[in-house]
């Protein structure tokens, strides 16, 4: 599954890397904005990403569509935290980009093969036994029940992740059938009914790629009102 | 008790420790200060550098292994198989931990920018890294190297590596200068009215889900 | 290979070796002949004689000890490992051996999520825990309690622990596909590691284990 599509990489940040890289760019603002199409498509590609990894894809692409907004529409105004994503997400990939070189210097390392040894010492001959006075029958089954409620965790945890993905092409449909009973709709209205971060995202990202394939339109009347969503084609 | 004296007395310990010793342990062992201690272990590890046994210095836990030139013969002697190589998502981890140690899970991820639960329980499963108490928050652990990562990468210490600032310096962040570029390109204007327009576009209300890396409810220890 | 290089592999293959090693071992090791071999090998005997770890002679079979002069410090410190409280991570390990063995490492590891070759060595030292042949691959062993341990906690049977029946069942190793997602390379053959490295420690006749060798079956007891 997911590593039929995601083998070449290692995140989010490890794409957005590789696609500035891609067309030599230096890591900015604007090597971020020129490549978010791109980075959206990959997500797109991808609807089987495991869950747990899907909303660390989506939380950078919501980032993106954020500086290639203000890309687009420099007039646009956004929150300071949001004016600041751009520079927030720079210098997040210039981090990864280091520790991306670290990794490839253990990685030559690794790959010269000259590794050592430790040696053991052990009783092969029971001459001697020296329990601990504190370990009883009680202890042990402490320990055990320990462990056991460590695995249940570890058993918990994707089925957990997995309520709340969303995928974007269920939002596209869902998003279609909505604007088939309706002429238009708001964009404020779309996202009320969000649940959670997640799916504001997959909703924007839906939208946009409605957008752009000319299957619905986005109006703003003025700079501050209200996104009117409509349908193109009939 | 001579400089020679501690030198022999702490190789013996070494040699049957089944486990990695500290400084602490061999002062107490040898009944001296770390000052005392200190000079001789590391005239002990000069000695054996180049030696057919050498001591590995896992920042501060000492312990005796075969010189990694001599892998090889060692391996077929040993009738072991080398140690498997590292994955691209583990050895991306290890990179993070090796130059932040100790580091906690959620600094690991904020770095990646994703999920690193099964590399680290891969890399923990090997030994090439442990779990320390986290000294700011008792529920919580944080992640460190291991002897055995000197032995699976063939060093002695994490000073055969280079210093990070060295590694990156190609690499830089930026700064004031390089963000003021290039106006042939368009750029965001400065927010006028910054406060005024949260209700206007909420889409674009999306906020990085901070909480994300500050919580984690599946560390365990 | 230089008389220098001889000396390091020497030291190295007699240091991981878990018996005395004769001059026509380290011959057909290094693939070379005695009269090659002996001077390098004298060297480092002569070399090693006032070190911590010294190159004994047993009649023309080698093997490395601790320098006598260090054995009251050296004994002092193993009768103090061995009556040393168990940490936590090895009652853990002691718990999963005594309700689910005879169990093997890897299995332990994939259940705990960490290496544990420092608790099995420390439960293996004290007697508390042994090994068995692993009936499914003649190269690895499988953990088991003692006797003694079981008379130690006044039980007849491993089976009269507190719910065994009911925690037995429950003891399962995680989800394979779950936990191997990221780690685009097949789990570690656990053959590499310690398990088939046991060793002498000839100040306490601590006998080998011979089953690791593959190079000498004959000499199997």
């Amino acid at each position: 599954m997911l590593h039929t599509k995601t083998k070449n990489f290692e995140g989010p940040l490890d794409l957005l890397l590789s696609l500035i890289e891609q067309r030599q760019l230096d890591v900015t603002t604007i090597a971020l904005a020129e490549v978010t199409e791109q980075f959206l498509q990959y997500i797109k590609q991808v609807e089987d990403l495991d869950p747990t990894t899907l909303a660390d894809y989506l939380a950078i692409a919501a980032k993106l569509l954020v500086i290639k907004s203000k890309a687009i529409l420099p007039s646009l105004e956004i929150e300071p935290e949001e004016e600041e994503a751009g520079v927030d997400l720079e210098s997040k990939l210039i981090l990864y980009k280091q520790f991306k070189e670290a990794s490839k210097l253990l990685k030559l390392f690794d790959n010269k093969r000259e590794q050592s040894w430790t040696r053991l010492v052990t009783f092969d001959e029971k001459i001697n036994f020296y329990p601990d006075p504190s370990v009883s029958a009680k202890e042990l089954h402490g320990a055990i029940l320990h462990i056991l409620s460590d695995l249940k965790e570890l058993d918990n945890l994707p089925k957990a992740k997995i309520k709340e993905a969303f995928s974007i092409q269920e939002k596209i449909n869902h998003l279609q059938s909505t604007l088939s009973k309706q002429i238009e709709t708001k964009l404020s209205d779309l996202l009320k009914s969000a649940k959670n971060k997640d799916e504001v995202i997959v909703t924007f990202l839906a939208l946009l790629e409605l957008i752009k394939q000319e299957i619905f339109s986005a109006e703003q009347e003025t700079l501050f009102a209200e996104v009117v969503i409509k349908k193109l084609k009939i | 008790m001579s400089n020679q004296n501690f030198k022999s007395i702490i190789e013996s310990l070494l040699f049957v420790s089944s486990k990695p010793l500290k400084i602490k342990d061999l002062c107490k062992l040898l009944e001296k200060t770390p000052e005392e201690v200190k000079p001789a272990l590391e005239e002990l590890i000069a000695d054996k550098k180049n030696a057919g046994v050498v001591v590995l210095d896992n920042n501060g836990e000492y312990q005796l292994a075969t010189n990694s030139a001599n892998s090889t013969i060692v391996k077929n002697f040993l009738n072991a198989e080398l140690r498997e190589k590292l994955t691209d998502a583990t050895v991306e981890v290890l990179g993070i931990i090796a130059y932040r140690q100790p580091i906690s899970k959620a600094e690991i991820e904020a770095i990646r920018g994703v999920n690193s639960q099964y590399s680290l329980r891969h890399l923990l499963i090997r030994g090439i890294i442990e779990k320390t108490p986290n000294p700011s928050d008792a529920r919580s652990f944080l992640y460190q190297t291991t002897t055995e990562f000197l032995q699976h990468l063939g060093l002695t210490s994490m000073k055969d590596l280079p210093e990070f600032e060295k590694l990156v310096e190609q690499i830089k962040l930026p700064d004031a200068s390089q963000l003021a570029r290039d106006d042939s390109q368009p750029r965001p204007a400065p927010a006028a009215e910054p406060e005024t327009n949260a209700e206007t576009n909420p889409a674009l209300r999306i906020k990085e889900d901070k909480e994300k890396y500050n919580h984690d409810p599946n560390e365990k220890k």
